[in-house]
């Protein structure tokens, strides 16, 4: 089902844990559908993000959309990680299943959801983020009875 | 452990030996088409009826009220869309439970698109289903009540004897799913008033791809497959001989161990849920705890979710589900497990594991390791565990 | 001769050796459910998912176009019947041929019985459909053309390309049931515009209780059979992995020598044809002398009846058939051969030997000496031929 | 399908041919249902059935059927002839299949047939024996669709 990346990812999660007293911290998605991710941030004073750690209740593919996702943005700017697209994240996991695509959109959600907790601390705007949503949701392809 | 451990035993089952081997002439040697008039070819009928015979013994029904199908799945549709057709001048009304199979609740959704009303009745905390609100759902209309034997997710064996006498004393055709409880639990349609009555073979140790129906004489009943005179002209297709007779071969022996069979996978489960229960905090165990499948292990898990649990558990070579087989793929968390009452949640971090006779202790024993262990780490990961814990201090 | 002599290949074949070589290891080794998530099991869904390929490749067809059945029926009436439902807003006409298999007449039979309207186009004496006839049935309400590629008594070949082209300029779906044609004749469902297409691999060396319907991408079909989401949520029902995997070994082996074994068969087939006409009277070939199945050969015998034929030819060991299998028991001729033009006594007097490469030309002579005897014998019961002969006299 | 009896009937059928001169003839049935029977008798002074011979074109159970009637009435007398019923006939081949027993039907119809030719030849009338319908039918479970 899976790559071997996600598979790798899920497996032996990056930066799992807790960040205390992050610069920002995000949570998206909800228990109904069965996704929640959680986002630490910590940003040096340039604006550069130093650390990233997350917590994600979900399956497989959103444990590893949640791993990869850290990866892509520590080091970067605020702005660059704005660009950190879900596409992306399914990119750096050599795919994901169709089904499963949700995931990386929730993890771009959750990315941004730590931005903006993290601009709204500080008081700044981030350029290109909105408030983010706590919910992702994604139109599925009914089945046709 | 390097060996693989089968806890999936409701999803299928491993087809057995003595099964394959029944089967095997009928592919290469006997492979005649039973209709057929030369001796070579009608005495794969004389096999074809033996199966329905041993089938039709195995429920306490006659011979010829047993028809052949492709499996559980086509003997539900049929009952359920060829009834509503050959009842339709008395009413259009279905009452079923909000835990049936897919194979019953789509067919359902089917027929309410097509002008019928279906009641889905509600079950208690443990799955049961609620009889005084099935007996009130009943109308002048109702021409068929469809409840499961035992469900495929939590294990739970439904009252069928006092469905089937409501369903007669309205004088309302029963038929029930027992995809899950045939040959795992004596079935006698007679004493239990059942109508129509679904199975399918590789529950069962049996092949794949072959399954039955059964309908009482007397209650109509129009062809859901038409074409060929096959089946007394109830059910068309070349006959499945090779998978028939595979069948007929694997209730005989389901039959003759049932006893043995449902004592040793007792005793396993109770193992696995005592050991389970008292090393992992924040669990429950779902469906009724005695009336329930003797397979059948169903637990919730709080705080995390059952995909991750279940690829882990493949990477410790476990086999096992978290809802039914079908549905994996989606997102929603298993319609049973809301129906008993649970929130999306913890409905989310639910395992079934499903025994058999081959498992062993030690196997039931590393299972319930890794399952404490898994959960820790998932926990771990756990953002609701996380928050959980906060508050807790 | 002591060896039996099978020539009812279109009832059913032998299944090849290398095809249950392939199945085996799905019962007893490999038996997960396709559907589960680990590895042991989703490795099938690969196997499943190769043999599909195999399948769309031999029909020039995408891979996700092809849903596997129970069989060439279930095909066929999922063809149809879900159709009607998808198609309903357009109208309820359905176009078809008075020589259809009972899958296909028996489901029109339903349809009509719940208001829709069907015409049963007429064929000439060869038995090739009257495109005219076709062309002026079509009403602005017809939403589907369903016309078999091959017939299964007589053999003969509809002109597909030329009904797919008179479906396309009318915007009308196009159905063929090719149970009989699929791997006997080159099919590229592209080049003759079909848009479903029926088949089932006991007809070609493969397993019984497997088919596929073929489903062009954008035509609209809901499903016939309803439960889980397997087959793309289009065709409920644990997956018939063995089956599935013996369908794929039998198409991929029956399309490597489709070229080999059609010289072979045609020539095994002119060879009975030319002995029996030359030494029997009173007899006639049905079916078209060209555009017809490699494999098939409908003789009708003036003054006697099939059954007894038949019954005498499997006292010589010789398999064969009267007309389509399925149908044996029923008191009627033939409806192909009524269609064609045969007098009720003519078409009771029918004869099908559907040839397999495995047959040697020794058998084939044996047969044509046996079916002379024979022919004789009931001749000189025969009241028919009594009063012919008084009449000639 | 069939037992060891009709098998036997079927392959050496007993009294198969005409008989020149007959006391009477009968043939029953038609080419559209695929069966047809022809009964000659041979019946002397006191009334007595000396032979009985039959043609039939039809199934297997046709002609077993014509073969075990002939052997059933031979030596009997028209009275003892007439109460052959087709019941005798299926008991006498250990059993029909369901959907043959018309065939039963037609041997017994063809009897008729034959002592009602035989009847009018003579000017004489048998008693319980009327004018047989040429065509036997029956009715058929009616399959439902
Ligand atoms: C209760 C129940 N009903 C119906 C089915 C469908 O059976 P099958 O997959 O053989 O069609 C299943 C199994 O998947 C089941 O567990
Ligand atoms: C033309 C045709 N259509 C449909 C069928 C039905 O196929 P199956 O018996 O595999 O369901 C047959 C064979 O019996 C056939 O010859």
């Amino acid at each position: 089902m899976y790559t071997e990346k996600v598979m790798d990812h899920f497996t032996n999660p990056r930066n799992m844990g807790e960040i205390e007293n992050p610069s920002g911290v995000g949570t998206v998605g909800n228990a109904k559908c069965g996704d929640i991710m959680r986002m630490y941030l910590d940003i040096d004073d340039n604006g550069v993000i130093r650390d990233c750690k997350f917590k994600t209740f979900g399956c497989g593919a959103a444990v590893a959309t949640s791993s990869i996702a850290t990866e892509l943005v520590i080091g970067k700017t605020v702005q660059e990680a704005l660009q950190v697209t879900n596409k992306a994240v399914v990119d750096a996991l050599d795919g994901l299943p169709k089904v499963k695509v949700h995931c990386s959109l929730l993890a771009e959600e959750a990315i941004h959801a730590a931005l903006w907790d993290y601009a709204e601390k500080n008081n700044i705007t981030i350029e290109g983020l909105s408030k983010p949503k706590d919910d992702v949701s994604e139109e599925e392809e009914e089945p046709e009875y | 452990m390097d060996k693989k451990i089968y806890l999936d035993n409701a999803a299928t089952t491993k087809t057995r030996p003595e099964v394959v081997e029944a089967m095997l002439p009928y592919f290469t040697e006997k492979y005649g088409n039973p209709s057929s008039i030369y001796e070579f070819a009608s005495q794969n009928k004389k096999a074809v009826d033996e199966a329905r015979s041993i089938i039709a013994k195995s429920i306490g029904a006659e011979t010829a009220e047993v028809y052949f199908t492709a499996g559980g799945t086509e003997a539900d549709n049929w009952a359920l869309k060829a009834t509503i057709d050959a009842y339709s001048s008395k009413g259009n009304h279905i009452i079923t439970s909000k835990i049936e199979h897919h194979a019953i609740l789509h067919t359902c959704e089917f027929l309410q698109k097509h002008g019928y009303e279906v009641t889905y009745v509600d079950v208690d905390e443990n799955g049961i289903i609620k009889l005084d609100q099935l007996k009130k759902a009943i109308r002048p209309t109702t021409i068929l009540i469809s409840v499961m034997f035992a469900n495929n997710e939590i294990g739970t064996i439904q009252p069928i004897k006092e469905i089937g006498e409501i369903a007669k004393q309205h004088n309302i055709l029963f038929h029930t799913d027992a995809v899950q409880a045939y040959c795992q639990l004596p079935i006698n349609v007679d004493e239990l008033n059942i109508d129509m009555l679904s199975a399918s073979a590789h529950k069962l140790n049996g092949p794949k791809g072959i399954g039955f129906l059964y309908i009482r004489k007397g209650a109509k009943l129009r062809s859901f497959i038409h074409g060929g005179a096959q089946e007394r002209q109830r059910r068309a297709g070349t006959e499945n001989v090779p998978a028939i007779v595979g069948f007929g071969k694997a209730v005989e022996i389901a039959i003759a161990t049932m006893k043995e069979r449902n004592d040793k996978e007792i005793e396993l489960r109770e193992r696995l849920i005592k050991k389970v229960m008292s090393e992992v905090p924040y669990v429950r165990v779902n469906g009724h705890r005695r009336n329930r499948l003797p397979n059948n292990v169903n637990f919730s898990f709080q705080f995390i979710e059952g995909e991750s649990l279940l690829i882990m558990l493949d990477m410790k070579n476990i086999c096992a589900s978290s809802g039914s087989a079908c549905t994996s793929g989606s997102l929603d968390p298993s319609h049973v497990l809301l129906a008993i009452g649970l929130p999306h949640e913890i409905a989310h971090g639910s395992l079934r594991l499903t025994l058999s006779e081959d498992n062993t202790e030690e196997e039931i024993d590393y299972t319930a390791e890794m399952i404490k262990e898994i959960v820790d780490k998932l926990r771990q990961m756990s953002p609701l565990y996380e928050d959980y814990m906060k508050k807790k201090a």
